[in-house]
């Protein structure tokens, strides 16, 4: 074994990523620090139980060890470390991705522009401002790319209202809210390759001819705020005469609608915009706007310098491209899988995430977040696909995946997910302002029915006297609070919300309480129904 | 805190656009936003106080009462909760002596939810003064609450 | 009244006053021009009276009228 | 809310594009303007989408979700209201799905609502209850012991109108109205979600907060949130009248909404030409004035002003009246009596007074309260354009791109046209403000005037020259225009004058205090900017030089072609609801109706062929030369109606001493006012809501004054004119006054084709409305001016003869605010004193300091004239050396101040720069306040003698 001897100094490299620092990746820097080993910060490869990770330089290449804690210097500089794993990106969970967004994520020093120079980095954009704006905007149509965020919208398209709309004020935004749970994609990679994100917008800007960009990050991202603003600072001589700034979010996770996100870039209170007019036509400030994704953009330098075919070759049915997948929740190989649509929920679950953390059995998986569905194993044949993901009742999302153990009770989620709903709706539409309160209260009967607690209902006014009487038809005695009853409720406000409310937020949250009433009745106390998973098609 | 408002609209202009760069801004000199504050905000930026207040209660980052000494935030979204996040939260109020969503009475501490960090395959997780900390248990809690009771 | 007196212009006060500030803005479009539109102008719009009572001072006070004001009156009367 | 509600189409009107879709809705075919929501054009063929938060008052907003569609080929229920037709779209608004989803969201909505109907000050007129039974609501299963908004305190603050959040359905239709229409942003939703509430400002009360009470919001509530409180003590209006209000000069229509007799609100009417739906505080609530007890309803007269009153019949006192008037004439010759015509009267009334002075007393001692505000714009306008009134109407600013706005707060003076400007403003129209305070115009949320002059008081015509040195010197002006429209050679002499060096920017500067950039650039930006638009008020007419300033703001005009189209002109916010009516009626003693001088052979002989009675060609008395008359002891006898020259008019002593030098003063008005202090004849007057007539507002826009309730004094006032003309021996015989109109229109040029049919028909009419203009003329002097071309005027600035001093060191300019009116009559009357109940001196920060005054101080203010005292108000919307008070309230007494400086052409008072000393006091009255007020006091005794 050729460990690196004492002499010369040894170069590591350690992930400065926010998962790498909560798990002590910072003091394991320092423990090779005042070793005096050259210590050079990354970004995360993406596969969190081997973190923390140090990649030691050596004549084979960058060996990687992990995970380790401060006082493994020695044990790692002299090759004898037990969690010795060789070269990272030959470990199966890397080796089986097709790492096109996130190629450098975990690899160079995320703000070095000769890092990012040196692989290939800028040739993107220096190819784009090569050509007619036209021609760019045909590239990303030709590449098949699709909105990352959770629509599925093509981007092509999208660009091409913007491109097409009268010169002026334009705007390239960056919807980095990323609040569903379960996701990290857009953290890790403004983390760790910014300037990719930085050459996707420049590359929209000149595509449409836009000035000026904002990325609007959720505010729980301090790393990822601090590492776009100084990226932005040092590539601003690149991207000139494109100017981007980094417009912090204030907590609201409705801040992820694009009009709500826009409203909040104006100032104003992040309340979701009635459409027409769409963003394209009259987004910021009412000015034409690009609003993408961070994945959506940032696909864009690999689509120019590699070739739209290049990025369409891979994918299933009408999804072309990679989605990195996010594998979160109680899950062994917990990470980012970047790989091509197609691949079904079971690999990405079982064979890549190896199952639940707890060793319990996987009893229910959400996908997209927390307006994703709940899928029971029976449906892990499902290929990763918008339109397959729709049928079966469902959606990608932002292609975040959270695995549940058997201990998990559906009733439970289903009341978080309208509890959720309630505390990030924006109040501006009834089906949601209201609804999500009332679905809290609704589950509360279920879940109260179900463990056979007597729910006493408050009376309006006390007993039977004559104000129940004189109130009729609104005495609460009236009220059914039965199980039977209240899961009928439950489906009609849930058919409100889906095809009354203003946005996503309302619309989607029937999608977790519908999925776990039809795939775990038992949860519910029904007696005994089938579970046949719900078929009606999103919107 | 004045002070800090012109020399913002000064450095980055006094359209209605900055507002919520500003808001952050006087949180992280004073820790919250005054509603004394709230007249020479609208002012700056010429808009009514009515603009300002409305935007200050929306968004849930923004404190009208000053923050504990401590700011400890606790995940609270599914991939946290399937890794045990629920129990986590419960001990932390216990452990903590605040409710979830208070300041402690001796102003020491202030415990609040958050939807999701983004580090969702190592939860439990929290937020100690700007810190993340995954893979919460009881022991890492007894190590938060040393540090935070300074 | 309890305040003196001396500050409010009499009627007769009152009347030159108005013939030299007539002329006074006029003065710019030039002497001739001046004397016309301020003859025409207390023509139109001050009372018999009133036109009569600022000829008379006129004979008695001609040092306290203007040359334009002093001659529109000396035209309205001849 | 409004009870038999105009049909409200959920959405305004699209912009129009010229072009039309065609859409089948609901099985029936029909096209529609491009960019109309399919709501407004199922409501424009008939159909009913439910709906609570649209409202065609303001924009859609999509959020109560009740107006889901279906539309064939698009999957999900768009909302109808934030939905455009498309060319070919295929609609159906009343599918069984669309009921199911319907009564989902209703549910919801009255899971979280009170269930007191019966007993709600909106019961029967309330939009929730409508479309919870619409939709078919028999039940709520979400029960009611969820987290609820009831329960919460009701916000009674503001006097006119209640606010109950428990009520509130968070449709934000009143935060749109306040945002939108109005424009003062008073208005936010606190906190989101569940817990999203309507708060004022940080969440405070409504009358602590920027509201300005204009009743936008309490129109637009769909449900009792917010409501009226009359209509919570009296229920339900039963029936509504359209009305024209009778407060400031914009002209707002109401529909007076009665119940029986009794006026329960005033509701601004959609069709309204001139407000477009909106109102302000004064016209939407402050109309209590009508049943107070102070009005008085028996005719009085008494023999010298020392008696106290007595009480007699109509017919006693008529009959008095005239024998006093013939009387005096026998005594003191056929010109010793004379008559004011009131501002706030209709024009039938109006045209009376000045006949009853022309036939009756045979002389043309009639004068108007113009005389005091506009005077200058009548002289001005006829000398350059050829016609006395403003060029545009209201609307026309929607097409500004540069609004000039000076001398003029419209903001206080003029809201629902300032709302209008404002919204104009903020879609991207640039702002030009000249005048000595930082107004709200200069800076308020959301707008910023883009060049703010704050020149010294009394040098407008400095800056206005000054402005036009620019535009000739760097070649900016519209030389085709000028060519086409003017005399070529008149302009050439107007230019080589503004040109010379004297009247650069810089040269004037010392004089004017205006940066010579700020000015220049201010000048470029009006003559280079697009459609330019320029405003002005009291602000530019009460100066000694007021007609020279508009006719330097009307060579301005010419001079960059701003004329003859939408979006320009040269427009006069005239101050009261018929001051332009008053001055079209032939108020002035020099002219008849429609500006025509006396001595016109043709017009006069016209006059008397009708009249049958010889007129007198030569001019009559004006206000100041009745008072000078007065106390020379030639004028004995004057005739007021609705006017109040003793509070209102400068120089309150020599006001005074000309009352009391003579023998019969007859007032006719609501209450005892400070005239009446000198009067020998109290006739009772009659309010707009106990009359027919019209009124003309400041776009020269005639519209009808309908009677809502029997007078209180038992008669309208055109019958008391007729009364008195009647015991003069006149053969008046009018029964309504749609004949006088007639008699109007039969006799004035520009008025030949207003009749009331036609005033009904349309809605208003816009003068001169003849056979070239049979539907009115919005936009004056296109093609050509009305005296052919138009005239440029030398203007030369001539400095005020009051200069500051020694004695009295600083330059006082008055004013007006929104809450009161002129001299506060009606407003003081009313609830509104919570807003003002005094005037306040607003002095500079550094000119108190000098004088040791503190905010709220007692001060004195004394100028060459007389001295009051009131309370000081330290603020920097003035400049150092200016003060600034307003004259609503009597016991301050503020013309006392004011001296006999007037404008040159017309006489207008010089109320805008007196030279005055400021003083802190302590508090005690002025020796004249004192006097004052022991005479007024002595004088308004009343003997209550059983009427006979």
């Amino acid at each position: 074994m050729s460990g690196a001897n004492e002499t010369n100094k040894a170069k590591v490299y350690i992930s400065r990523d926010m998962a790498s620092v909560a798990l002590g990746a910072d003091d394991v820097a320092r423990a090779f620090a005042d070793a005096g080993c050259d210590v050079v910060r990354t970004g995360s490869r993406g596969l969190f139980n081997i973190e923390p990770l140090v990649e030691v330089e050596t004549a084979q290449g960058r060996i990687g060890y992990g995970p380790v804690c401060a006082d493994d210097v020695t044990t790692v500089l002299d090759g004898s470390h037990a969690n010795r794993l060789g070269k990272v990106e030959e470990l199966p969970f890397f080796a089986s991705q097709q790492r096109f967004t996130f190629a450098l994520c975990g690899v160079i020093d995320p703000v070095s522009l000769d890092d990012y120079a040196a692989n290939g980095g800028w040739n993107g954009l220096m190819l784009a401002r090569s050509m007619a704006p036209q021609q760019v905007v045909d590239a990303v149509k030709a590449s098949g790319l699709r909105g990352r965020g959770g629509a599925g919208f093509p981007t092509g398209i999208k660009w091409q209202t913007v491109h097409d709309a009268p010169a002026g004020d334009k705007y390239v935004v960056c919807n980095a809210d990323e609040g569903d749970s379960g996701t990290f994609a857009d953290r890790m990679l403004m983390e760790g390759d910014p300037y990719c994100l930085i050459e996707g917008m420049a590359i929209a800007a000149y595509a449409v001819g836009a000035h000026h960009g904002y990325i609007y990050t959720r505010s729980e991202y301090p790393f990822a705020i601090d590492t776009m603003k100084e990226a932005i600072r040092r590539s601003a001589h690149i991207i000139a005469p494109f100017t981007l700034e980094v417009r912090d979010g204030a907590g609201a996770y409705v801040c992820g609608e694009e009009t709500a996100l826009l409203e909040s870039i104006e100032g104003k209170r992040g309340q979701v915009r009635a459409k027409p007019p769409l963003p394209a036509l009259e987004g910021l400030f009412g000015m034409p706007t690009v609003i993408n994704n961070v994945l959506s953009i940032a696909a864009v330098p690999f689509i120019l310098s590699k070739g739209a075919e290049a990025y369409a070759n891979v994918g299933f049915g009408r999804s072309r491209g990679t989605m990195p997948v996010q594998i979160a929740g109680n899950v062994k190989n917990g990470g980012l899988y970047e790989i091509g649509f197609g691949i079904t929920l079971g690999e990405l679950v079982m064979d890549i995430g190896g199952g639940t953390e707890s060793g319990r059995p996987v009893r229910a998986v959400q996908v997209g977040g927390p307006l994703g569905a709940y899928f029971p194993p029976e449906m892990f044949h499902l290929p990763f696909d918008y339109e397959e993901f729709a049928k079966a009742g469902g959606l990608i999302g932002h292609a975040g995946i959270t695995v549940f153990d058997d201990t998990v009770d559906m009733a439970h989620m289903a009341r978080f997910a309208m509890e959720f709903c309630a505390a990030e709706s924006c109040g501006k539409c009834t089906p949601c302002r209201i609804g999500s309160t009332r679905g809290v209260e609704v589950m509360d009967r279920i879940i109260a029915a179900r463990d056979e607690q007597t729910a006493e209902t408050a009376s309006l006014g006390g007993g039977a006297g004559y104000l129940a009487k004189a109130l009729y038809s609104r005495s609460p005695s009236r009220i059914d609070t039965g199980i039977e009853a209240q899961t009928q409720l439950l489906r009609d406000l849930a058919d409100t919300m889906k095809f009354g409310s203003l946005c996503a937020l309302g619309g989607f949250t029937p999608y977790p309480v519908l999925s776990a009433l039809d795939y775990f009745p038992e949860d519910f106390g029904a007696p005994g129904t089938d579970n046949a998973p719900h078929k009606e098609a999103a919107e | 805190m004045d002070e800090v408002i012109e020399a913002w609209t000064t450095r980055y202009g006094a359209t209605r656009d900055q507002l919520l760069p500003m808001l952050h801004a006087i949180q992280e000199e004073a820790g919250y936003v005054d509603d004394a504050l709230v007249p020479v905000i609208a002012k700056a930026l010429n808009i009514s106080r009515a603009d300002v207040h409305g935007v200050i209660t929306f968004y849930h980052d923004f404190r009208r009462t000053p923050p504990g000494k401590h700011m400890v935030k606790i995940c609270r979204a599914e991939s946290c909760q399937s890794r045990g996040g629920a129990k986590i939260e419960a001990a932390a109020a216990q452990r903590l002596g605040v409710a979830m969503g208070e300041t402690r009475a001796d102003g020491q501490i202030s415990l609040e939810a958050v939807y999701c960090l983004g580090l969702c395959a190592t939860g439990p997780n929290a937020m100690v003064d700007g810190r993340p900390i995954s893979r919460v248990d009881e022991k890492v809690l007894d190590r938060i609450a040393q540090e935070v009771a300074a | 009244m309890s305040h003196d007196d001396s500050e409010i212009m009499s009627t007769g006060d009152r009347l030159i006053y108005m013939a030299n500030q007539i002329a006074k803005n006029l003065a710019a479009r030039g002497d001739e021009e001046a004397i016309g539109i301020t003859a025409d102008h207390i023509k139109a719009y001050w009372d018999p009276l009133m036109r009569s009572r600022v000829a008379d001072l006129l004979a008695q006070r001609s040092d306290e009228f203007s040359p334009i004001a002093a001659e529109a009156v000396r035209r309205i009367h001849s | 809310m409004t009870f038999t509600r105009e049909t409200d189409h959920g959405t305004p009107a699209a912009i129009n594009t010229g072009k039309t879709v065609n859409v089948t809705i609901d099985g029936q075919s029909v096209s529609m303007p491009e960019g109309t929501s399919i709501m407004r054009a199922a409501s424009l063929i008939g159909g009913s989408i439910p709906k609570l938060c649209a409202t065609d008052h303001v924009k859609s907003f999509g959020s109560c979700r009740l107006c889901l569609v279906e539309v064939e080929g698009r999957n999900g229920f768009p909302a109808s209201c934030t939905t455009p037709v498309a060319e070919g779209m295929v609609v159906r608004t009343q599918t069984e799905r669309l009921k199911q989803l319907r009564r989902g969201v209703m549910e919801l909505y009255i899971s979280d609502h009170p269930l007191d109907c019966l007993t709600c000050g909106a019961n029967g007129d309330c939009e929730l209850q409508e479309q919870a039974g619409a939709v078919g609501l028999r039940d709520v299963r979400y029960g009611y012991d969820g987290a609820t908004n009831m329960g919460q305190a009701k916000d009674q603050s503001n006097p006119y109108f209640d606010f109950d959040p428990s009520k509130c359905i968070v449709c934000s239709r009143c935060v749109r109205a306040c945002e939108d229409v109005q424009g003062t942003f008073a208005l936010t939703i606190e906190n989101k979600g569940f817990e999203s509430k309507v708060s004022p400002s940080q969440g405070e009360a409504f009358l602590g907060s920027e509201c300005v009470s204009c009743g936008a919001c309490v129109q637009a509530c769909p449900t009792a949130s917010l409501i009226e409180k009359k209509v919570v003590e009296v229920g339900t209006p039963d029936r509504s009248v359209v009305t024209t209000c009778a407060y400031c000069g914009v002209g707002c229509t109401f529909r007076a909404e009665m119940r029986g007799e009794e006026l329960v609100r005033m509701v601004p009417w959609k069709e309204g030409k001139a407000n477009r739906g909106h109102s302000c505080v004064k016209g939407r609530f402050a109309w209590g004035y009508a049943q107070h007890q102070d009005r008085i309803l028996n005719p009085m007269i008494r023999e010298s002003v020392d008696q106290p009153w007595r009480e007699v019949s109509w017919e006693e006192a008529i009959a008095h009246t005239a024998s006093e008037f013939r009387r005096i004439q026998a005594k003191y010759g056929v010109r010793s009596i004379g008559g004011i015509t009131s501002s706030r009267c209709t024009n039938e009334e109006t045209f009376l007074v000045q006949k009853l002075i022309r036939q009756g007393f045979g002389n043309n001692n009639v004068d108007t309260c113009a005389r005091v505000c506009h005077s200058p714009t009548g002289y001005g306008l006829s000398q350059t354009f050829g016609t006395s009134a403003g060029t545009q109407d209201f609307d026309s600013v929607m097409q500004s791109d540069v609004i000039l706005v000076i001398g003029a707060n419209p903001t206080d003076g003029h809201p629902v046209f300032a709302s209008r400007m404002k919204q104009r403003l903020r879609q991207g129209a640039k702002l030009i403000v000249v005048d000595p305070r930082r107004t709200d115009l200069v800076k308020s949320p959301r707008i910023e005037a883009e060049h703010h002059l704050p020149l010294r008081p009394g040098t407008n015509v400095a800056v206005m020259t000054a402005m036009a040195h620019v535009i000739v010197t760097e070649k900016l002006y519209d030389e085709a225009f000028i060519r086409e429209r003017c005399d070529w050679d008149e302009f050439q002499d107007w230019a080589d004058f503004v040109s010379e060096s004297s009247r650069s920017p810089e040269a004037v500067e010392p004089l004017t205090g205006v940066n010579p950039q700020e000015l220049r650039a201010a000048a470029r930006l009006y003559a280079t900017g697009g459609n330019g638009a320029i405003y002005y008020g009291l602000g530019v007419t009460e100066h000694s030089q007021g007609s020279s300033t508009v006719m330097a703001i009307a060579n301005l005009a010419m001079a960059t072609g701003n004329i003859g189209r939408e979006g320009v002109g040269v427009n006069p916010l005239r101050g009261q609801n018929n001051v332009q009516g008053a001055c079209d009626m032939g108020s002035f003693p020099h002219e008849f109706s429609g500006y025509r001088h006396v001595s016109d052979d043709a017009t006069r002989s016209l006059f008397e062929k009708t009249w049958g009675v010889e007129l007198s060609a030569e001019p009559g008395l004006r206000i100041p030369n009745m008072l000078d008359a007065a106390t020379d002891g030639t004028f004995k006898g004057l005739f007021v109606q609705g006017e109040d020259i003793l509070q209102s008019d400068p120089n309150t002593h020599h006001v005074a001493a000309g009352l009391a030098a003579m023998e019969c003063v007859v007032v006719q008005d609501l209450f005892l006012n400070e005239t009446a202090n000198y009067a020998h004849v109290f006739l009772p007057g009659s309010t707009f809501l106990e009359k027919d007539g019209t009124f003309t507002n400041a776009e020269r826009r005639i519209q009808r004054v309908r009677k809502v309730m029997a007078p209180l004094n038992g008669y309208a006032d055109w019958e008391i004119v007729q009364l008195v003309a009647r015991a003069m021996g006149l053969n008046w015989d009018y029964t309504h006054p749609s004949q006088i109109m007639d008699e109007i229109a039969a006799l004035t040029p520009t008025f030949t084709g207003v009749h009331y049919d036609r005033l009904d028909e349309e809605g208003s009419l816009q003068w001169p409305a003849n056979d070239a203009a049979p539907d009115g003329t919005p936009t004056m002097h296109i093609g050509g001016f009305v005296r052919g071309k138009g005239k440029f005027v030398v203007t030369d600035y001539v400095p005020t003869d009051e200069k500051t001093g020694p004695r009295f060191p600083l330059l006082l300019t008055t004013g007006r605010i929104l809450s009161q009116y002129n001299v506060g009559a009606q407003t003081r009357r009313t609830d509104n004193t919570a807003w003002h109940p005094e005037d306040l001196l607003e002095i500079h920060p550094l000119d108190a300091e000098n004088r040791g005054i503190k905010e709220g101080d007692w001060v004195s203010l004394k100028s060459r004239a007389g001295e009051t005292t009131l309370h000081a108000h330290i603020t920097e919307r003035v400049a150092p050396g200016v003060v600034y008070t307003t004259f609503h309230h009597p016991d301050t007494q503020a013309n006392v101040i004011t001296t006999d400086f007037t404008d040159w052409a017309t006489n207008c008072p010089e109320y805008k720069v007196t030279a005055v000393q400021v003083n802190l006091s302590n508090g005690r009255p002025s020796d004249w306040q004192q006097d004052y007020n022991e005479q007024a006091r002595m004088s308004r005794r009343i003997e209550t003698e059983a009427a006979e």
